[in-house]
């Protein structure tokens, strides 16, 4: 058993509209001096399997579901 | 107490007997607020004179359950004997039901469902969980009498968005709370696909420690797929539907029956659950199925109150007892003591009773929905709830007792009403500084940051939306209208109507006014007002002034409906809502209105149609200043709240959806918050089109306590040149012409003031998308 | 005249699949509410489905599974396990899909849209991403209809005319990371509708509600035979549900009708 | 300038909906083994400051909006 991350982040390029408006909450909040605000996506999932399985297969599902490759990459790590 | 009140059973589970028949009043209270009973002194020595009657000690689960039954939420102990005084049992005919939801005919073959609860504690700890789960709630209310949800409402109170300075300990900012209540709702209402078609946002710094989320939603049903809420009689099996048990939401009730306090925030995580629409859908179609083939008897939402509540419900209401085997509760995590299982308000469930040669059928249809569906109890004919757990028995109660609960007439004061002797006006700017004041007040102001982001259009039946004129250039809306059965031309309308700050000045007049706009807003698109819906939001019933208002605002309800005859099939009280350091929440008795138009195609919108045309006002503007929104801006003192003449309103409405029969009026908007000013203005706003004002002739005062008086049961109407013959003879002197379309601005004569049309959209569209972020 | 079978299809958490049926009924078309269990090989006796049984295949709008992930593709995926080489010859036989709104998510999901290089990608090569303005946005749209002559779905609008089609989504801006993705649409005649001002000039927000490229509203796959487009032409079938019909009063029927209308004679 | 990532939990015990259908989905893909599914909401932001008041900083930004303290839990690092 292993527990993986999976961390979605938007493509370069790509526009963050949630990072953009939670930078704006944040800033009329009184934060001051917050540059870049990026949102990313973190699924940790409980797999079976070896560290190195378990990073394999959790590569698959983000093929197969967890990510769009036109506007995501991915990175798998064992926590 | 030397002794611990409690003795755990040797067993392999957690079951504890507790000591009560011989517990000091001291111990009593100890007991309930250790076990987080939120049971009074007086009622906990009821319960001990039961089990001295019955013989023995009670175990946990007994007393838990009778923890969440005596709930106010749940037994309105301190509300039921008003209620039945002044609102219950308005009998007209066209009532079908009063279960879970109210039912009303809609035609010859449907009826339609309308039900308003509160979920204003969760919210206030939770935002975005609480209002979703509120949603979830409803729907399941509405599901649970066969019918269909067609469609939500959201009336929400808040304190100022953009509040500064110091929040008291304990409380969100009123923007946080405002985003994620949004949020909540949109994401639960869209995820599952039914529109939001109407609400309203109320805004003032009582709010700020305890919001108020109401929600309220409609059904539709064949008349012959009605469901029952209750069993069909002893010997049949009790199937639980739906989500698995956890520990969410356990005491949610208790904690909706006690004031808000500063460490709210931790001592009610349990209470605060999070919904899965994903869930509910398949649940709702498997319900749907079940029924619509006639398998099942009755059925039942868990909602506050868990199995407890629905088990006792379902068989009391049938005139039986019931036996649970506990142990089959599919659980979420193991390890839950019985009691937690018992008392559990996890979302996503609901109840069904059915004859036990269909029980497989039943399994079968749940089955192929993938919705976990599982018997766990039968009905028994003796009146009795017993419950096992792996066949020992570990609960067995009377069932009237228990699900009955006590019934109080608490000590209350009549309240204080603001009066014309102590009135002060305010010192007034000129109109124009008035008028985009009050437009930019965000009680006025463009609600459109939320009402967008909720979809109001889904299953395509939403004929009049909440926001009416020239497409993205909207203003607002009265009612809005469904056409819940594609086949016919007959729609349904439903809109929001409160009133607040009369309620606090003047409760009688204050729930008056409220019934007031919740049906002038239904008569002003052209629908005939059919039912009202309630949801009592007040603070807390121990004190004897709250309880005053409470009574005064319900009588209010209650003459309104009852001279006019129209039923409250179905409502819904929150008392309690006081915030951290007890202050009490403005009065708020939230109306829902729902009316029926026999041909959509008549219906009336309130953007102004076009230039040259004729604007009336309908009803009698009087010097009512009480309460008024000029006076809370301006800083005007007490003055008279605005009084309902119920013959008034038999009469305007007659007269008024007669004219629109004909289609003789071309615009309608009621007039309210702001009197005509703001009402002209948001008709100019949604339709692109100027107006000239004279208000000399409209009533006997100055012409600014015209524009600005809110006196109930008006509305603008806008007539051609060419129906205007037709529509003064109709209306007979009820109608009073103030003006012409027509121009690129709002020009009141009496004043010499000129408003460009885009100076008050801006003025109206702006201030919300400003502090929530975005633009239109 | 022969039955023209619509298979709607849905899973847990679709919505819009009944007024996406109601419209196929109005134009005479008899559609099937089918859940994708019952396209599976084990699916229960008497419930099973076969999707070369049908002559049209709708993907309603709404939310699928809730959208968690990203929208439509929780859908997508379990649509590729379920019944991937089926839903391919279907498309490469010539039979009209619709997708809208949730519907064209999954469309570009399953890599049956854009489809630049064959009719269904391995992987999607679009994505339909958050507006903007980073908001769920409700509201009316004006689309022109730019088709070229390819899609089955648009014939009976006329060319360069304009539609209100009501937007809901959160997610509706077309990406890609080809550059020159808007070029090859335009060359292949593949973008079926724009987003345009009431007027007909180049739409500016809201007009616009998400932010896409060119003011991309639907595209078509190159044959011509799927349709994805986020607004909802379902939902204006009759002039009732145009959100000013009370201000102005058009013809009975909803300009959504024509796509309906379209794609049956097209099929006749 | 530093950049903070900002991880917001669930508590254990409240419900993760999101979490609870992403594993459905993997497990009818053919994901076989899939234990607990847990969603994680991250923000990665940059601010002005020491390493110190950088974390200092997203702590005051979670209690003040990013985070609830009902049902969320939430961890600042420097990245
Ligand atoms: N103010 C009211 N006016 C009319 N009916 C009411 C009112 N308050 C509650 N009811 C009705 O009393 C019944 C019980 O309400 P409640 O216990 O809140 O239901 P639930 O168990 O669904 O939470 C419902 O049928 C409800 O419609
Ligand atoms: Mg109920």
């Amino acid at each position: 058993m292993a527990v993986i991350e999976i961390r979605i982040e938007l493509k370069k390029g790509v526009a963050d509209p949630e990072g953009k408006n939670t930078k704006k909450a944040l800033e009329s909040l009184g934060f001051e001096g917050v540059g870049e605000v990026k949102t990313v996506k973190v699924y940790d999932i409980e797999v079976e399997g070896t560290d190195e399985e378990a990073v394999s297969e959790g590569e698959e599902m983000c093929k197969k579901l967890l990510a769009n490759p036109v506007i995501q990459n991915f990175k798998v790590t064992v926590r | 107490m030397v002794k611990d009140p409690m003795t755990r059973r040797d067993k392999p589970y957690e079951l504890f007997d507790v000591s009560v028949r011989e517990a000091s009043d001291e111990d009593l209270v100890k007991i309930s607020g250790d076990m987080a009973l939120s049971l009074s002194l007086d009622e906990m020595k009821t319960i001990k004179e039961y089990f001295v009657k019955e013989g023995r000690e009670p175990t946990d689960i007994e007393l838990q359950s009778l923890g969440q039954a005596w709930s106010e939420h749940c037994c309105y102990k301190s509300s039921k004997a008003i209620l039945k005084e002044f609102v219950f049992g308005i009998g007209r005919e066209d009532v079908l039901s009063r279960g879970d939801a109210g039912v009303m005919v809609f035609d010859e073959d449907h009826g339609y469902a309308l039900r308003i609860e509160s979920h204003n504690h969760p919210s206030a700890v939770e935002p975005y969980g609480g209002a979703a789960t509120g949603i979830g709630g409803i729907l399941r209310d509405v599901v649970c009498m066969g019918a269909q949800p067609i469609a939500l409402a959201d009336p929400l109170c808040f304190g100022h968005p953009d509040r500064k300075g110091e929040l008291p300990p304990g409380t969100k900012h009123p923007r946080y709370l405002m985003s994620g209540v949004v949020s909540g709702i949109r994401d639960y209402g869209n995820r599952v696909g039914i529109p939001t078609i109407t609400g309203g946002m109320f805004f003032d710094e009582r709010y700020t420690g305890n919001c108020l989320v109401n929600v309220a939603c409609l059904g539709i049903v064949k008349r012959s797929d009605l469901a029952k809420n209750y069993a069909g009689g002893p010997g049949e099996v009790m199937v639980l539907i739906g989500g698995r048990t956890g520990r969410d939401g356990i005491h949610g009730v208790n904690f909706a029956s006690r004031d808000l306090t500063e460490t709210s925030d931790e001592d009610s995580r349990g209470a605060v659950q999070l919904g899965d629409p994903i869930t509910k859908e398949p649940v709702m179609h498997a319900c749907f199925e079940v029924n619509a083939k006639h398998l099942i008897t009755g059925m039942k939402d868990l909602g506050g109150g868990g199995l407890s509540c629905v088990v006792g419900e379902m068989a009391l209401d049938a005139g039986c007892g019931a036996d649970v085997n506990l142990e089959k509760v599919p659980l979420k995590e193991s390890g839950l003591a019985p009691w937690e299982i018992w008392v559990s308000e996890s979302q996503e469930r609901m109840m069904c009773t059915c004859k036990p040669e269909n029980l497989e059928k039943v399994l079968a249809v749940f089955d192929s929905w993938d919705v976990l569906a599982t018997p766990v109890a039968m009905t028994t004919g003796t009146r009795r709830t017993r419950i096992f757990w792996h066949g020992e028995q570990i609960f067995d109660m009377d069932q009237h007792f228990l699900t009955t609960g006590p019934l109080y007439n608490r000590p209350y004061v009549d309240p204080q009403v603001s009066s014309m002797e102590n009135e002060r006006s305010p010192r007034l700017p000129d109109d124009r500084t008035v008028i985009l004041r009050l437009l930019s007040d965000p009680n006025v102001a463009s609600k459109e940051w939320a009402i967008r982001q909720y979809d109001h259009e889904v299953r395509a039946a939403t004929v009049l939306h909440p926001m009416v004129g020239e497409m993205n250039r909207t203003g607002p809306g009265d009612a809005s209208v469904l056409r819940p059965v594609p086949s016919s031309l007959k729609g349904l309308a439903a809109a929001i109507g409160c009133n607040p700050w009369f309620t606090s000045l003047d409760p009688y007049r204050g729930g008056m006014s409220s019934v007031d706009e919740a049906w002038r807003n239904v008569v002003a698109v052209g629908a005939m007002p059919n039912a009202l819906t309630d949801c009592l939001n007040f603070g807390n019933p121990e004190r004897p002034e709250r309880l005053g208002e409470f009574r005064e605002a319900v009588r209010g309800i209650g003459d309104f409906a009852k001279a006019l005859n129209i039923p409250i099939p179905s409502g819904n009280v929150s008392l309690y809502n006081e915030a951290p350091g007890g202050a009490s929440v403005l009065p708020t008795p939230m109306m829902m209105c729902c009316g029926i138009i026999d041909d959509i195609s008549k219906a009336v919108t309130a953007d102004f149609k076009g230039p040259g045309n004729r604007i009336y006002v309908i009803g009698e503007t009087k010097e009512e200043m009480g309460g008024s929104l000029l006076y809370r801006v301006f800083g005007g003192k007490q003055g008279v709240v605005p009084s309902v003449d119920v013959d008034n309103v038999r009469e305007l409405t007659g007269k008024t959806l007669e004219a629109m029969d004909r289609r003789l009026i071309s615009g309608c908007h009621d007039c309210s918050d702001g009197g005509i000013a703001v009402a002209v203005a948001e008709m100019c706003i949604s339709g692109q089109t100027g107006a000239v004002l004279d208000l000399r002739k409209a009533a006997d005062m100055s012409p600014r306590k015209v524009l600005y008086s809110e006196s109930n049961t008006r509305w603008i109407a806008e007539v051609s040149e060419e129906n205007a013959e037709e529509f003064e003879k109709i209306m007979g002197g009820s109608a009073h012409k103030i003006g012409k379309t027509g121009g690129n601005s709002m020009n009141i004569r009496d004043s010499g003031v000129i408003i460009e049309v885009e100076e008050l959209r801006k003025a109206w569209n702006d201030p919300i998308w400003k502090v929530m972020g975005g633009q239109s | 005249m022969k039955e023209v079978k619509v298979c709607v299809l849905r899973i847990e958490g679709t919505n819009c699949e009944d007024e996406m049926a109601d419209a196929f009924s109005m134009v005479g078309a008899v559609p099937e509410k089918v859940h994708l269990k019952q396209m599976e090989e084990n699916a229960p006796a008497g419930l099973g489905r076969s999707l070369e049984d049908y002559d049209i295949l709708a993907f309603p709008g709404g939310f699928s599974a809730g959208d968690y992930v990203r929208a439509g593709a929780i859908f997508a995926a379990r649509i590729k396990s379920v019944m991937g080489p089926q839903l391919k010859s279907f498309v490469e036989s010539g039979k009209p899909v619709l997708g809208v709104c949730n519907g064209f998510q999954i469309l570009v999901e399953l890599g049956l849209l854009p489809a630049l290089e064959g009719a269904m990608s391995e992987t999607p090569t679009a994505a339909l991403y958050t507006n903007d303005s980073g908001r769920f946005e409700c509201r009316p749209t004006v689309l022109r209809n730019d088709d070229r002559g390819k899609c089955l779905f648009v014939s009976e609008i006329p060319k360069k005319s304009l539609v209100m089609f009501p937007s809901a989504h959160a997610e509706g801006k077309l990406m890609s990371n080809d550059p020159d993705f808007v070029s090859k649409l335009e060359d292949n005649g593949q973008i079926v509708f724009r987003y345009v001002n009431p007027d007909g000039s180049d739409a500016d927000y809201p007009w616009n509600p998400n932010g896409s490229p060119s003011d991309i509203a639907g595209i078509c796959n190159p044959a011509g035979n799927i349709l994805g487009m986020m607004p909802h032409p379902e939902r204006v079938m009759t002039r009732f549900t145009r959100p000013d019909w009370t201000r102005n009063p058009g013809p009975e029927e909803g300009d959504g009708m024509m796509i309906f209308r379209s794609v049956m004679k097209n099929l006749g």
